[in-house]
């Protein structure tokens, strides 16, 4: 943690702009206005050549080579983990595995915990916010052991309807798998509460924290959840980054979901023995330098302050969300900032999201429109598709200016 | 300004005033179809007599340019061989490819769409319609499931 | 295919060196010798740049934004996609499934595959030469399906015993699945011979190409593999790159092994339907910088020729057999480099390979020692571990002499 | 020079000569471990009497750091109560990880080993000899299995 952090203060955007080199792109002239931070963040120059310098320095594979070069690596691999380790305060870095990202880490979950622990008629619980990647690998173990997945319901402001949660969470329920934050909606759950309701029952907590963990602090022993998943992608680290945290005691009972080189102890013909945990969940070569990159990205973090981030993210979308609603779109998800993170999705009048993205893009505007991979809460809503605006670290009240004039093209043309 | 070039008055028109918009009872083909990425959805109904298209509608919600280019699609094919409207179905994707230089007669309105070919990932919402009627006169009536897959 | 492969021609080597920054690293003022190609290669300039310049320039998630880095993104990764289906001669760029590797998609062929087709009884056909990746997944498989593995056997030589092949390749052996080359032997089998014997009792085959794809030309349909898994990084790409070809109709066939955003077409509550192939394997943010960067890396291998490639490495491990032979080492595997790639694993006298690994450290050689993720074969050799050198495009018969010349040092300590 | 912090002349005299080199008949305890990253596999027997190692030995193969540790080891923890070898034993990697400063009455010849720390992955070859004999310790007899996670 940086000791900035201890003393509130903002993100200096300017700087953090200068840091970024792909905001120096211009589109039909205009400077580059991104909106989509949900889908990808951008990536600091500190990321890039860190994983430019571990291929032109420090390349090899880790935990084979008995070299220096395959010591170098093995040291900037399990670094890495310990920086994520540390910055989700998880208790030691044997408790982070590594992953292509949050998809991979579901599935990890459903597949290594689910498919061992669950049989017919034992309940997963989910909301109808989730994202695809927290529903479709459910699906799938519920096809292999007869688990039966049942579904939070949202209230019309977009927020966790949690009335009948008594009736939805019941000693049926082996596990709550739930997101820290829609992508879709921006809605941040009460976690905490539904941890302990949870654990209350019986039930284990998995988070997906893809959308989570780049905007604010996640403390996961705070948070007492039993699983975390998360997506270097979506915090300024390389694609192909990413992780899942676990209790010692649930990671050690899970089956791996891969199987190949570096996960085993002893490999016969007909069987094998695994090694300890996270290693026997890392069969064959890793993203070595992705998370070494996630690592350069979780040091660029820290220096800024996760609570600065969050401050940053908190005072862009109150702005955003009242100019957005003056302009004359329909915002989805809670009105009160406190609730949500910086992912705003809207209609503007009755311009198609497709069209919506398509003019604003000729204003430089790059924003999300489709189902943002969240179509059961599209159905909720009755739309196909919304347009969504959604704001990181690099972005700037100027911008939401520009996004908001640049809706009037869209008038121009279709209203 | 490239705009222009994707949002034509004669698109705005169909999109504003879509032409064959509507159930088709008695309709012997129909499709539905959605576009993944947005959740667009088109259901096509044809009506066929001595194979030829003798009517043809449209139904759902989506962006200028699919509910464009299905509008426009009913009135392309209304009247056609079935065979003539296959034929102007894999014209049209060619010509959304950028391989096929649309003839101005066959195409009619529908050549407004040529400036999509710019926007590549729009391209679906326009080819949308056209893979639906497509299924749809394939499929001689059972085609109705909308999914390839079934998980 | 670069034009200049039709006419036969040798690596310049000394400039392919000047292409890899690492190769300017020193060990205690020695120039480093790499070789340990066979666990990871090293990346030319062209393939660290072309990664850095997705993430400084056209940094996006790919299949999803409706704006112009979204469309540069998804241009980059699909043609990553077109190249790789190129390269290997694929009928087109929907046969190439991106994963992070030959684990993963070995992993994928032994799930998706195997979870469904493979029922109790049938048989899966593997060797005693296999990497555990291709091991371990079919064991996970076993498992779950009740089918049973059986091994082809090696002679003394290291290459595989075919005497037997009738009795062990049966119509109830449902898929060979076979390494195109040994990463612990460097042994290359007749692979076409051992396609049709497969497809003649109706099995289909999957070829683990970890070390066949990087060191020479594969072409799948003049091999007619079923299926065929490589990994990137072993051949000049970033780590986390890599993918599994198949044809159409077997990939189709096949369930994906991830569920997740944009593998589906449909999510409801209680099922979903999938894309069409490859998409429906590709769940989730993908490795879009890696695969990019994999793009990069075949494009400079088809700009040395892979027939020059692969030339290159014949005639250094020729040599190096010879001369290490000559010092008094132990050499495992076929003796002629026509039955081999460049992957040598030896003994040097009595010398524990851990022992000589860190004295050839001391040197500046880089070698790897264990059991090269291959314990059956160690087991058929009766030793725990070997000393393995492998080469690759940059390096030199002279890096062959510093090894050989490296050798005395350990004698010095321990003969 | 670098090497001769790791191949000291100690270091090689308990390669080349192991000392209790040998099963134990009668051995109440004994365990089998193995180095996953190079397959080297020690056994450790363990003869006890009264609270005390009354008697120890290893088998196996490996190379010199793991071999001259085990051998070493048997020399330090003969006659020692079984919490004096634990806490030798903990002391040991201690030492491997750099932060137990070895007492030179109490390591005596281990103390050889020190320079491995600068080779951080032949740390566990160092260190594996000491973790069979804990488990031997500690599994009181059942601890005969090689693995901890059977597949
Ligand atoms: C023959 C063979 N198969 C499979 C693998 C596994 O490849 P990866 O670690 O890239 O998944 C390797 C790599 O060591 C190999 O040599
Ligand atoms: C809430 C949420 N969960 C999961 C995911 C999937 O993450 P990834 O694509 O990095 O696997 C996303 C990313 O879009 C997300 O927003």
């Amino acid at each position: 943690m940086s000791s900035d952090e201890r003393h509130p203060r903002s993100l200096d955007v300017a700087r953090v702009r200068a840091d970024f080199p792909i905001l120096e792109r211009t589109v039909n002239g205009k400077p580059l206005v991104y909106l989509d931070s949900a889908a990808t963040s951008h990536k600091p120059t500190a990321v890039i050549d860190a994983v430019s310098d571990f291929y032109a320095h420090h390349n090899a594979n880790a935990h084979r080579g008995l070299y220096f070069l395959g010591e170098e690596a093995t040291e900037a691999f399990e670094g890495a983990r310990g920086k994520v380790a540390r910055f989700f305060n998880a208790p030691g870095p044997e408790t982070i595995v590594f992953t292509r990202g949050t998809t991979e880490s579901m599935n990890l979950v459903a597949q290594g915990w689910g498919r061992k622990f669950l049989k017919a008629g034992d309940e997963v619980l989910l909301t109808e916010m989730e994202h695809h990647s927290n529903i479709v690998p459910w699906q799938m173990t519920a096809q292999v052991t007869g688990c039966v997945l049942r579904y939070i319901p949202l209230t019309d402001d977009g927020v966790l309807d949690l009335t009948d949660l008594g009736s939805l969470l019941t000693e049926r329920t082996k596990i709550l798998s739930v997101t820290g934050m829609s992508n879709a909606l921006g809605t941040i759950p009460p976690l905490s509460r539904l941890v302990e309701a949870a654990h209350a029952v019986g039930a284990i907590v998995a988070i997906d924290a893809a959308q989570l963990a780049p905007h604010s602090r996640v403390d996961v022993q705070a948070l007492d959840c039993d699983l975390l998943a998360f997506s270097g992608h979506k915090m300024l680290g390389p694609t192909a980054s990413g992780g899942l945290y676990g209790k010692a005691e649930v990671l050690d009972a899970m089956d791996p979901m891969f199987g190949g080189g570096e996960m085993i102890y002893e490999v016969y013909p007909d069987h094998s023995t695994y090694k300890e945990i996270p290693y026997k969940f890392e069969a064959g070569t890793m993203q070595i330098a992705q998370q070494v990159g996630l690592g350069a990205a979780i040091d660029y973090l820290e220096g800024l302050g996760m609570d600065a981030v969050r401050r940053h993210e908190r005072e862009i979308t109150s702005y955003a969300l009242g100019r957005l609603i003056e302009a004359g779109a329909t915002v989805f998800g809670p009105a009160d900032p406190g609730l949500r993170g910086g992912a705003v999705s809207f209609w503007y009048r009755d311009v198609h999201p497709h069209d919506l993205a398509t003019i604003l893009n000729e204003e430089g505007v790059a924003i999300r429109a489709g189902h943002h991979c969240a179509q059961l809460v599209m159905r909720r809503f009755g739309t196909p598709a919304t347009a969504r605006a959604s704001f990181y670290v690099y972005n700037t009240l100027e911008e939401v200016d520009v996004l908001v004039a640049a809706l009037a093209r869209a008038q121009d043309i279709f209203v | 300004m490239a705009l222009d070039d994707i949002y034509k008055e004669v698109i705005l028109d169909h999109y504003k005033s879509p032409r064959n918009k509507r159930e088709l009872p008695g309709a012997e083909l129909s499709c539905t179809r959605n576009n993944p990425l947005c959740g667009d959805e088109i259901t096509v109904f044809v009506h066929q007599q001595d194979g030829r298209v003798a009517g043809v509608s449209f139904q759902g919600a989506g962006c200028s340019i699919s509910q464009s280019s299905a509008s426009m699609m009913t009135e392309a094919v209304q009247g056609r061989s079935l065979a003539e409207a296959l034929s102007l179905a894999s014209d049209f994707r060619g010509m959304m490819a950028g391989e096929v230089d649309p003839d101005e007669e066959e195409f009619g309105d529908l050549i407004a769409l040529k400036g999509v070919v710019k926007y590549p990932i729009r391209i679906k919402c326009a080819v949308l319609a056209w893979d639906v009627l497509q299924e749809a006169l394939q499929g001689a009536g059972e085609a109705t499931a909308s999914a390839p897959h079934e998980a």
